[in-house]
């Protein structure tokens, strides 16, 4: 095979602790290589040409680029050999820039080593083969993960596109976390009066099947054919019958169940709908508090229940839907903060979170709409809003920026003024950050137009004086202390991932970082990929979002599978395994650890033998190091190439 | 031996439904058996089950798949052949298991070295205590207990593990406890330099004959071994020790799990190379780190071939 | 020249695409300087990493022997690093039988965000490697002085 | 009648030392259990008193040989064009061999009838026969394996040797065989051997005296072409055969091959390494067809070879020299004298 080898210097990324042109020097000393040279940008439009010119040429059989790393790369390059007919394959990349030259400023050390990456891939693909795609039909239908704004928003737009879309939401409503938002920033306008239609048409879209109250249970299969076995939670009402009348609500005697829509603002009955314009509005009983089920006293829903929907016999039902692509959009969670002990660590009932506060805002929340101090019902006068809990924190092992909480303090401050006209709000802030359009602006208004009092500090100590509680920090601005006298504190709680994140991630295959947040396939060019073909990213999954961004990614999301499925077959990675026949001795070793159940025994000649089935082969090569035979063989990266490189490298 | 006779006749009774039974049979001097493939009655008559009973005949099944085969086995050898089941590459309905009580087998060169050679062997009595060798004009008597190859002095298994017909009251078989990995533990123990010059020393007379592959009852890729393949090209045909060492250490890896330490491997080698201690260590580690003893189940699955997701044995390093 | 000569030992890496690829790839976009010995090979999962390439790469002249791959639970395979963790670790304990010391091969997890951690483990890693010095070589021109050593032992 | 000479026991050590100053000498020694030639190491003890685990054969038949050392250079102007160079690598040096057996270096006359004909003569092999000396030790009783006599040898036959040293009380009788082994025996440590002769002749005819009679091998090349077609005489022959190249390693009259080149970068060498008609690679052709595809076919060839054709092509020569290696040596103990026999005996079923 002759080789090209292109050594990119990357601006002075690589240059600057690389000598690229001693690195293509030696590459023209290597097996094989008939042409080699440095390049400036070789990702380039011109540095592209180059390649291709050169393989027309130099009649090149295969190229390999010495640049970054091939996870940024590696597609973009074997697009250029295939433009200049090579097969895609027979392309290699040797990664100078993240594991050479960004990582040391020895430029000797720094060169050789380049050498040693170059010499390696060479050999490598010395023993490349071209590989050649299959294609396989698509099921061009969509799975949602969550029902929040992001989850909404893919949904909608996949639905409008044509597409089925399938949608599994955990709790018993979609509408997520903005659901619970009295009004948004920095419109002030009401958060149920712009997401109530967009769930309303979720309910009523014909493409759309809504599983709420449901959860992931088992994901197989791959991009284009998914399998997802959906686990639907008892609710113990069957929804077909039930019309969401309320009359259950109203007379059920028990009234202590845990509100998780009004975020324990209050308690709410056993079987319950979250709130009036819940989607789907149907009823669920709380296991946990129904005294029926608890005890098997009561049945009074049952009773009272015009459409006879109540069966306390139901079970967790399960149910399989196929799919051709995932969006993920399970959204986030807040942080536990009653790891503060400075401020009170959950003791003080009137030290209370945002999202608390936004229920206690709204007018269809347990309060009303008035706001009222959680100990006593009274009216706060002086409200403490406390930034930055649970972000830019190492101590609580959360350092990030949850980002939408600066905001959504700024416009807490406003609203309380608003309902509370005598009220006088102080926020305690680290950095204002209100880098959107028109945010920074909001934020200007809450202290100039509403009188809100911004101390750049942080909170040392909150304890109880009489029936208020005794707010101290300091003022690094004024280099003072500064004590308020609160009637109620509201902590601006960061963003975490949500509860569960990490299991569902090890159902769907993809990463995750080390919150517990979706890994993209690139921070930068794909923001809302994974690195599992078919699995896409919305919303606060990702990392903390506020609802234009999560609107925006769930639009993305949808984009992306509207792309994938525009084609009516997917061509499949060639990258699979293949059983030489002579080899194999039919011991299913390799059957007993596929973890897709890709290889099935076949018969040849009345002996048994493996067979891959390549669409369901995901290429992850445990066969081929199972197998002691050398049998089954992972193409692209055989035993002969690995050892190719391995004898690269180590020649005594 | 006593059960002898009984498993002849035991034999003779299912011959017409096999194809070949194997056993073993006097071989060129009295000092050795040799394996014995009994197809008619008239056979059966030479089979001989003695301390010289050595081979493990396990062997030779996968090799005469399709056939019916009937086998006697030392308890060590019915451990292969559980693998071998276990491993789908014999159809238990083929095969017919004859299992004997065993108590122990010779190490032929136990017996060279304690009388010097045994080219001229003329004669051999064995009892249960001793056995009696006449040779060079002399007679001489070597105990039994010493002659006996070392996975018989410590033997767990000397009735078989499976089998259709038992000939003789069974032993008794211990089962999986307190194995002794003495010699290995007291090679770990010598220097660094000791132990890499030890295998640079013992591995340099190796001819690459593969008798310690192909004499292993689970080295089953048989023509396809990766020890001359250049598809894949793991070891190169020059005579070093680095390839020789190699391909230890492949068949050591690939027996991972399922290795029953028959010790024919180390056995079958024409220059005494004591290659058993590579498998001995990983049956040790496996042992160590799993629980796991190959050759007992024929429905167990070897511990490489699954993994638990919290494993109790593995601490991994800290950083 | 592989290595450089004196300041260098031959360190051979093999990392999973998903995860430890991607933690290297991390450790370099934030610039965290790394020894410059290791030299990476990509396998898709730690699970095709074969026990015997690390042999394989001792043998044939590696002074030391990196893995990484995805941590449990988050392989991009599901299940391959927990096949791998249970072959690398007989290959850990198996290496001492050979007359390699142990702490010549490690195998750990790096995720694709822990660019810190990896620029720990390297740095870590290949100072563990430059502590015990050059492995014996079994062919090529250190040949001779190994079996020097050897028979100083013996 | 060459040259006598003798050799006290004792000054064994201080001759092989002698020779060992211009010569690389190889003597038997244990290593580990069993016993080899290797290089001879006065500090170590040599180990004559047995047949040696494997013959000699290594010293002119290298288990494997660098035959060129190849390197790739290219064409600075046009790096496409690849040139290669090759430097054949011929052995060097003289060697003595001390302490073969008459079977162990006879063998060697099987491969000079191969190696050294007229027209291609082996030059690799050439170089290291012409340049090593066998002093030879006379057998004094044989083994049970041993059936040199049923093959045209003798305890005592110097066939291939340049020395024949037969062991007497407290020595040696030397005698040489060829003018290389004159040449050997010109040491000051060796006295006349002359009034000894007849003490080594008295050991010789007792060790012929203790063989057994040998049966008539005539017609196994015949008889073993009558049964090439029998593969059920084959496979039962073959039932217990493992396939390994034991036997055929340890013999010292196989002398097959295989060749196979080795590059790093841009340079290359190209080995010779021992091969053996057991193996399933040795016959496996390009495309995947083997035309000895079981063990029964590869057994076969094997003792076909050695009792038939070889013997078709050179003069009836028998190409086995009797060690009985592969008889002690298989790890299921195969009888190759069972094989032949029972091929000359066997009566081809009537109709």
């Amino acid at each position: 095979m002759k080789i090209g080898v292109f050594v990119c210097h990357c601006g002075s990324n690589i240059e600057a602790t690389v000598d690229t042109a001693a690195v293509a020097a030696a590459a023209r000393q290597f097996p094989g290589v008939a042409f080699a040279t440095d390049t400036m940008y070789t990702c380039s439009e011109p540095g592209q040409d180059e390649i291709v010119a050169a393989i027309k040429e130099h009649n090149l059989g295969g190229v390999v680029v010495a640049s970054c790393t091939p996870r940024m790369h590696e597609q973009t390059f074997r697009r250029t050999v295939e433009r200049a007919g090579l097969n895609r394959y027979l392309f290699e990349m040797a990664n100078i820039r993240e594991h050479v030259s960004w990582i040391g400023k020895d430029r000797e050390a720094n060169t050789n080593k380049s050498i040693d990456l170059v010499r390696m891939a060479t050999e490598k693909l010395t023993h490349n083969r071209p590989l050649y795609s299959k294609k396989f039909d698509i099921n061009k239908r969509v799975l949602v993960i969550g029902g929040g704004v992001a989850g909404i928003q893919a949904a909608l737009d996949c639905a409008d596109g044509g597409l089925e879309v399938v949608m599994v939401e955990k709790t018993s409503t979609i509408g997520g976390k903005m659901a619970k938002l009295d009004k948004t920033f920095p419109t002030v306008d009401c958060s149920s009066c712009i997401l109530g239609p967009r769930m309303v048409d979720v309910a009523q879209h014909p493409n759309i099947t809504l599983y709420a109250y449901s959860e992931i249970e088992e994901i197989n299969g791959y991009v284009g054919n998914f399998e997802i076995k959906v686990k639907k939670k008892a609710t113990y009402v069957d929804w077909d019958l039930c019309t969401g009348c309320g009359i259950c609500m109203e007379k059920c005697p028990s009234k202590k169940a845990t509100d998780f829509f009004n975020e324990g603002i209050g308690k709410t009955t056993a079987i319950n709908i979250p709130f009036p314009q819940a989607i789907p509005k149907k009823a669920k009983i709380d296991p946990a508090f129904c005294t029926k089920l608890t005890k098997g006293k009561c049945g009074v829903c049952a009773k009272v229940c015009p459409s006879g929907c109540i069966n306390y016999e139901m079970q967790d039902e399960f149910i399989t839907e196929k799919v051709g692509a995932i969006v993920t959009a399970t959204g986030f969670d807040l942080f536990d903060w009653s790891v503060y002990g400075e401020y009170g660590g959950g003791r003080y009932p009137d030290v209370i979170t945002g999202l608390q506060y936004e229920r206690m805002l709204s007018a269809s929340g347990p309060t009303g709409g008035h706001i009222k101090r959680p100990s006593d019902g009274k009216e706060p006068k002086n409200i403490v809003f406390i930034q930055c809990v649970g972000s830019r924190d190492k101590s609580v092992g959360r350092p990030y920026c949850t980002g939408f909480c600066c905001m959504y303090t700024a416009k807490q401050a406003i609203l309380t003024k608003d309902h509370l006209p005598e009220s006088q709000s102080y926020v305690f802030y680290m950095d204002i950050r209100a880098i959107g359009k028109l945010y920074d602006e909001f934020t200007r208004r809450a202290m100039e137009e509403y009188d809100t009092k911004y101390i750049r500090g942080r909170v040392s100590m909150i304890y109880p004086k009489g029936d208020k509680l005794l707010v101290r920090g300091a003022d690094t601005l004024m280099g003072s202390q500064v004590e308020v006298d609160a009637d109620l504190v509201v902590l601006a709680v960061g963003a975490e991932a949500a509860a569960g994140a990490s299991k569902l991630a090890e159902k769907l295959r993809i990463s995750y970082d080390t919150y517990g947040f979706y890994m993209e396939g690139h921070p930068k060019l794909k923001p809302v990929e994974t690195n599992t073909a078919g699995v896409y990213l919305a919303g606060a999954c990702q990392g903390p979002k506020d609802i234009p961004s999560s609107v925006a990614q769930g639009s993305a999301a949808a984009a992306k599978v509207l792309g994938l499925f525009s084609k009516d077959q997917l061509e499949s990675d060639p990258q699979v395994s293949i059983v030489d026949i002579k080899r194999c001795i039919g011991c299913g070793k390799c059957i007993k650890t596929c973890p897709y159940g890709a290889i099935k025994e076949t018969e040849l000649r009345g002996m048994v033998k493996a067979d891959v089935i390549e669409t369901i082969c995901q290429g992850c090569g445990i066969c081929t190091s199972t197998c002691p035979q050398g049998a089954v063989q992972l193409q692209h990266f055989t035993d002969n190439q690995i050892l190719s490189e391995v004898n690269a490298l180590c020649q005594f | 031996m006593k059960f002898q006779e009984e498993l002849k006749k035991c034999i003779s009774d299912v011959m017409p439904e096999l194809d070949v039974v194997i056993g073993w049979c006097a071989s060129f001097d009295p000092l050795h058996a040799t394996p014995h493939f009994m197809r008619r009655k008239e056979d059966i008559d030479k089979l001989e089950i003695s301390p010289l009973s050595v081979h493990n005949l396990a062997t030779y099944l996968p090799g005469l798949r399709g056939k019916k085969v009937g086998i006697v086995v030392k308890g060590c050898d019915s451990r292969s052949v559980v693998e071998l089941l276990q491993e789908n590459l014999i159809d238990r309905k083929d095969v017919t298991i004859f299992g004997f009580p065993c108590t122990g087998v010779v190490d032929q060169s136990k017996i060279k070295k304690a009388l010097g050679h045994t080219g001229n062997v003329e004669s051999c009595e064995m009892s249960d205590t001793a056995l009696v060798i006449k040779m060079d004009d002399k007679t001489q008597t070597l105990a039994m207990a010493e002659m006996l190859a070392d996975k018989c002095s410590s033997c767990r298994y000397p009735d078989a593990v499976i089998s259709d017909y038992f000939a003789g009251e069974k032993i008794g078989n211990k089962g999986e406890k307190d194995v002794d990995y003495a010699a290995v533990e007291a090679f770990e123990k010598l220097s660094v330099p000791e132990r890499f010059g030890y295998w640079l020393k013992e591995l340099d007379r190796c001819i690459r004959c593969y008798a310690c592959r192909n004499a292993c009852p689970l080295c089953v890729c048989r023509d396809h071994c990766a020890a001359e393949s250049r598809d894949p090209h793991w070891l190169s045909q020059e005579n070093n020790v680095r390839d020789k060492l190699m391909f230890q250490v492949i068949h050591a890896y690939h027996l991972a799990g399922r290795c029953t330490e028959c010790g024919e491997c180390q056995r079958a080698c024409p220059v005494d190379i004591p290659v058993l201690m590579f498998k001995q260590k990983m049956n040790q580690e496996i042992r160590e780190i799993f629980q796991y003893e190959a050759g007992v189940d024929p429905e167990a699955t070897p511990p490489l071939l699954s993994f638990k997701m919290e494993e109790e044995n593995i601490t991994e390093k800290v950083w | 020249m592989p290595v450089l000569e004196g300041t260098e030992l031959r360190i051979v890496g093999f990392l999973c695409n998903w995860c430890s690829y991607g933690g290297a790839d991390t450790a370099g976009v934030g610039r965290f300087k790394q020894p410059t010995d290791l030299r990476i090979i990509r396998v898709p999962c730690s699970g095709r990493i074969d026990p015997l390439f690390i042999v394989k790469a001792m043998m044939n002249g590696a002074d030391g022997v990196l893995v990484s791959g995805c941590h449990p639970r988050d392989c991009h395979y599901s299940e391959g690093n927990f096949y791998a963790r249970r072959r690398l670790e007989i290959i850990e304990k198996f290496l001492p039988i050979l007359g390699y010391e142990p702490e010549r091969f490690a195998y750990t997890w790096v995720s694709a965000s822990e660019g810190q951690r990896w620029q720990e483990v390297v740095t870590s890693f290949t100072d563990q490697i430059h502590k015990l010095g050059p492995a014996p070589k079994i062919l090529g021109p250190q040949a001779s002085d190994t079996l020097s050593v050897m028979e100083a032992a013996l | 009648m060459g040259l006598v000479k003798y050799l006290k026991s004792a000054d064994l050590t201080p001759w092989l030392e002698e020779l060992a100053q211009e010569n690389k000498v190889f003597a038997p020694r244990y290593e580990g259990d069993a016993v080899i030639f290797a290089p001879f190491d006065p500090k170590q003890e040599i180990s004559i008193k047995h047949a040696a685990t494997m013959p000699p054969k290594k010293t002119v038949f290298p288990q494997s040989e660098k035959l060129v050392d190849f390197t790739y250079s290219k064409d600075p102007e046009d790096l496409s064009r690849v040139m290669i160079e090759g430097k054949e690598v011929l052995p060097e040096g003289t060697a003595v061999v001390f302490g073969g057996r008459p079977c162990d270096v006879r063998g060697f006359t099987m491969f000079d009838r191969v190696y050294l004909a007229e027209k291609t003569t082996d030059v690799y092999y050439k170089a290291r026969r012409d340049n090593t000396s066998f002093i030879t030790l006379a057998c004094e009783k044989p083994e049970t394996t041993c059936f040199c006599h049923w093959v045209g040898s003798s305890p005592y036959d110097a066939t291939g040797s340049d020395v024949l040293a037969t062991p007497i009380e407290d020595g040696y009788v030397l005698e040489s065989f060829s003018p290389k082994g004159q040449k050997l025996l010109t040491s000051k440590l060796l006295e006349n051997g002359d009034r000894w002769i007849s003490k080594g002749q008295e050991v010789n005819e007792n060790a012929v005296e203790s063989l057994t009679d040998a049966p008539d091998l005539s017609r196994a090349p015949q008889k073993l072409l009558d049964v090439f077609d029998n593969m059920n005489f084959w496979e039962k022959a073959a039932a217990k055969c493992l396939s390994c190249g034991a036997c055929a390693y340890l013999c010292p009259s196989c002398y097959c091959f295989n060749i196979t080149d080795e590059t790093t970068g841009m340079k290359g060498t190209r080995f010779r390494s021992w091969d053996n008609c057991m193996s399933a690679q040795f016959t496996m052709e390009a495309s995947g067809h083997n035309p000895r595809p079981t063990k029964a076919h590869r057994l076969k060839n094997r003792v076909g070879h050695k009792f038939s054709y070889y013997p078709g092509i050179h003069d009836g020569v028998i190409s086995c020299c009797g060690c009985g290696r592969c008889i002690k040596s298989c790890p299921v103990g195969i009888d190759i004298r069972e094989i032949v026999q029972e091929a000359i005996n066997h009566e081809p079923a009537i109709g």
